[in-house]
């Protein structure tokens, strides 16, 4: 066992812990707090995986923005400090199934085809850069380059028109 | 990967740190608790209803404009490192994209969703 | 290799060869030395704090014409200890209904995410960790500040530290747009987020092609760290105290040195930026003449933040919204694009050609919205409702309004 | 070095556990959080796949930036709605919210 072995079991016990906490704990900031190391452990898969860019951009888009508008949310709409009560519906017990059946399909699946035990080549140095000529090429992805700022605006839009009233105050 | 590693041991450190100045004080202070220096500071005064306040929506389209922002600006980065590299044409289309950025600006500000009220 | 050219590696190479002779493996041995390379950095800032806080006291004073702490030691050098261990024996009083383990978790995040910065800046040539999105982790680390805010202000179960933790991380998250675009710049102009690439490619020091790009950068990073002038949610001579309230003790003194600490690194992290980090005469060949250089800039844009603070009165909380969002954004955002324009004609000009054709622009940009500015003030001026002003006037009434006034309605 | 199918197994259990959430949480926000996690579990996937098969081609990269995208846009949209219908409601539980359930 390699240390980068160990430094992804380690990771992945945080991570799905935390993801545990997030769709159990009754009180919602702590789901939104364990919400954020989960994140934060995938941000650590996506380096063990050379992607530091997108480990970046996972915990400034994710925690740095996401998270904090999540809290900002769940403070908004509520009435108490403490939330009491069953957060769980009524369907909880199905829902863990089919989400026990479905991981359960999904290692299946995994074990059954032949995957490969190490990459086939290392990441080039360049890969930043190769990914910034990429998102602006013509061969590559400049429309959904584009199409992603237009979405983005749109979304601000939509956002803006549907929480803002004027009445509001 | 080894600086990663590195940045991992100073991320661990720096948490390290304060947490261990936060147990001194627990340990060196004096820990005598009662109920009214245990009570929620309100200037002197007797807490007055729930901790909960009707927070003005203004907070949410701030944190709302910074999150669209902050995901176009992410985006950018890659864009300004291969920015030697590219030709005119690729250089016009990360203008194109902030001017859409710059939209987005535009139009949460006619709407009023930055004017602090 | 002598120890004055490459002064870390002589005792990295040493350190090594004791571990590994204790027989110690080739992977444990790394890992002891990355443990004392990061715990020797991070102490020395931390102590660095502590003059720090000796420091600005002082300058201080001088501005508003006292003397400073002067009792303690030589110059009251000594002050800062004594509040040390005044504060280390206080009593930590956690609130009754407080979220304990969030609320303890708040300060020590939030210090964390600042201290945390320091291991990506390049203190020296071929020293300092050199990841390829270093620009990008500074930023990434700081959310986590922003977050320990949010959680101490929740965790207090105090309305009043709630909404200033609200209104912290609002002005935060706003302050953070304009920082990111003009970290753009200096990444553009470079073609790395590597911090110590961004260093070695300042042959001409990246104030000169964007010094409004640094002023961004220098207020919006003041206004992160809520100094004065930004320092409205924890105004300490109008109001209790900030989403802090509930803190006591060395708990509270964590914020403290997180929020000095935060001052110095900014101070840094715009010298690395801007001002060439460790580059200066000689620095190549004695490398720890690059850490005094480093040391001296980050100390110079340092002074800056302490003169401000010095020197200019609090600002609103809706002029502050308004500064970043509808003046430094839209100005960040110009720059941008003149930047990026403007570079891909001039790069064949050589260095300083490219160099002074970007100061040029800045200039023009410069000239423009300070006469744009002045334009918008003179629109408003003429729109406010008409007031009595003395010596204008022999008698206290105003004059019948001529226009009334937009701006109460918005 | 790590195999493949163990970043594939963690994302499959992210994914399961992002799926109970949303199926059996009954706060809108708690149910967003699920969906939050399902994506991140894709997200694992696509740069697994990227790393492992074509890490020369920053194809896998550009694909999980358009998701980062996808993602905020969609929590923007999703809290606004909620606070919409706060406002009117007065509740983000999703069993309240059925005025067009009939």
């Amino acid at each position: 066992m390699t240390a980068m072995q160990i430094v992804f079991i380690l990771t992945a016990v945080v991570t799905l812990f935390a993801a545990l906490r997030v769709v159990t704990t009754p009180n919602m900031i702590h789901a939104a707090l364990w919400l954020i190391v989960a994140l934060f452990g995938v941000a650590v898969f996506y380096l063990l995986l050379s992607a530091s860019f997108l480990a970046m951009a996972q915990i400034i888009v994710y925690i740095g923005a996401i998270a904090i508008l999540m809290m900002f949310v769940i403070m908004l709409t509520r009435r108490e400090m403490r939330d009491r009560g069953p957060q769980t519906g009524p369907q909880w017990k199905w829902a863990a199934i089919l989400s026990a059946l479905l991981f359960g399909g999904l290692v299946w699946m995994v074990k059954s085809v032949s995957l490969p035990a190490s990459p086939v080549a290392e990441v080039p140095e360049s890969s930043i850069a190769d990914l910034g000529r990429a998102l602006v090429s013509p061969n590559g992805f400049v429309i959904p380059f584009e199409v992603a700022s237009v979405l983005l605006l749109a979304a601000l839009i939509g956002a803006v028109y549907v929480a803002w009233t004027r009445r509001n105050s | 990967m080894n600086s990663w590693l590195y940045i991992g041991i100073f991320v661990a450190l720096s948490l390290f740190f304060p947490a261990l100045l936060a147990v001194l004080g627990w340990f060196l202070g004096p820990r005598r608790p009662n109920p009214v220096k245990t009570d929620t500071y309100e200037c002197g005064l007797e807490t007055v209803g729930e901790t909960w306040v009707q927070f003005k929506i203004q907070y949410y389209l701030f944190a709302l404009v910074f999150l669209i922002f902050d995901v176009e600006l992410v985006f950018l980065y890659p864009w300004a490192v291969a920015y030697n590299s590219l030709p005119l044409y690729a250089v016009v289309e990360g203008v194109i994209f902030i001017i859409l950025l710059a939209a987005a600006l535009v139009y949460a500000w006619r709407k009023g969703a930055l004017t602090w009220s | 290799m002598g120890i004055l050219s490459q002064p870390i590696g002589v005792i990295a190479e040493w350190l090594r060869n004791l571990f590994l002779g204790w027989g110690l493996s080739e992977g444990l041995t790394t890992v002891l030395l990355y443990l004392i390379g990061a715990g020797v950095l991070a102490t020395l800032v931390q102590v660095w704090v502590i003059f720090l806080i000796w420091f600005e006291r002082k300058i201080i004073g001088r501005f508003q014409d006292r003397l400073g702490p002067n009792r303690v030691g030589p110059y009251g050098l000594l002050q800062p200890f004594a509040d040390l261990i005044k504060i280390i024996t206080k009593e930590v009083i956690i609130p009754r209904d407080a979220d304990k383990a969030v609320y303890l978790l708040g300060p020590i995040i939030m210090d964390a995410g600042v201290l945390a910065i320091w291991a990506v800046i390049p203190l020296m040539p071929m020293v300092g960790m050199d990841v390829n999105v270093a620009a990008l982790y500074t930023i990434a680390v700081g959310a986590f500040a922003t977050l320990g805010i949010l959680m101490a202000g929740w965790a207090s179960n105090n309305k009043f530290a709630l909404l200033s933790a609200f209104r912290t991380v609002a002005q935060m998250i706003s302050y953070e747009v304009p920082t990111v675009l003009a970290l753009l710049i200096p990444v553009m102009l470079a073609g790395t987020m590597s911090l110590q690439g961004i260093v070695e490619a300042q042959h001409v020091w990246y104030i000169v092609f964007a010094p409004l790009a640094f002023v961004i950068y220098f207020i919006a990073s003041v206004a992160e760290v809520g100094r004065t002038p930004f320092d409205l949610l924890e105004a300490e001579s109008e109001i209790v105290a900030g989403f802090h309230i509930e803190y006591s003790g060395m708990v509270f003194a964590i914020f403290y040195v997180g929020d000095f600490l935060h001052a110095f690194t900014i101070g840094a992290l715009g010298a690395v930026l801007f001002l060439g980090g460790w580059r200066g005469p000689g620095a190549e060949t004695f490398p720890l003449l690059g850490l005094l250089y480093l040391w001296i800039k980050a100390f110079l844009v340092y002074f800056l933040v302490v003169w401000a603070r010095g020197s200019l009165p609090r600002v609103r909380i809706d002029q502050m919204m308004d500064f970043s969002w509808k003046f430094l954004t839209p100005l960040a955002l110009i720059l941008l694009v003149v930047a990026a324009v403007l570079d891909h004609f001039v790069m064949g000009f050589g260095m300083w050609g490219r160099a002074l054709s970007h100061f040029a622009a800045n200039v023009v940009i410069a000239v423009l919205t300070l006469r744009y500015l002045d334009h918008y003030d003179k629109v408003r001026e003429s729109k406010r409702r008409m007031v009595a002003q003395p010596g204008q006037y022999p008698v206290a009434r105003p004059p019948v309004p001529v226009e009334t006034s937009t701006e109460a309605a918005s | 070095m790590i195999p493949l199918d163990w970043y594939l197994i963690v994302a499959a259990a992210l994914f399961a556990i992002g799926l109970f959430g949303v199926l059996s949480r009954k706060n809108a926000v708690a149910i967003l959080m699920g969906v939050e996690l399902m994506l991140n579990a894709v997200n694992i996937n696509l740069l697994a796949f990227w790393r492992y098969r074509a890490p020369t081609e920053p194809v896998g990269m550009a694909f999980a930036v358009i998701v980062f995208a996808v993602a905020a846009a969609e929590v923007a949209v999703g809290l606004a709605l909620f606070i919409a219908v706060y406002r009117r409601f007065n509740s983000v539980v999703a069993d309240d919210i059925n005025l067009m359930k009939w």
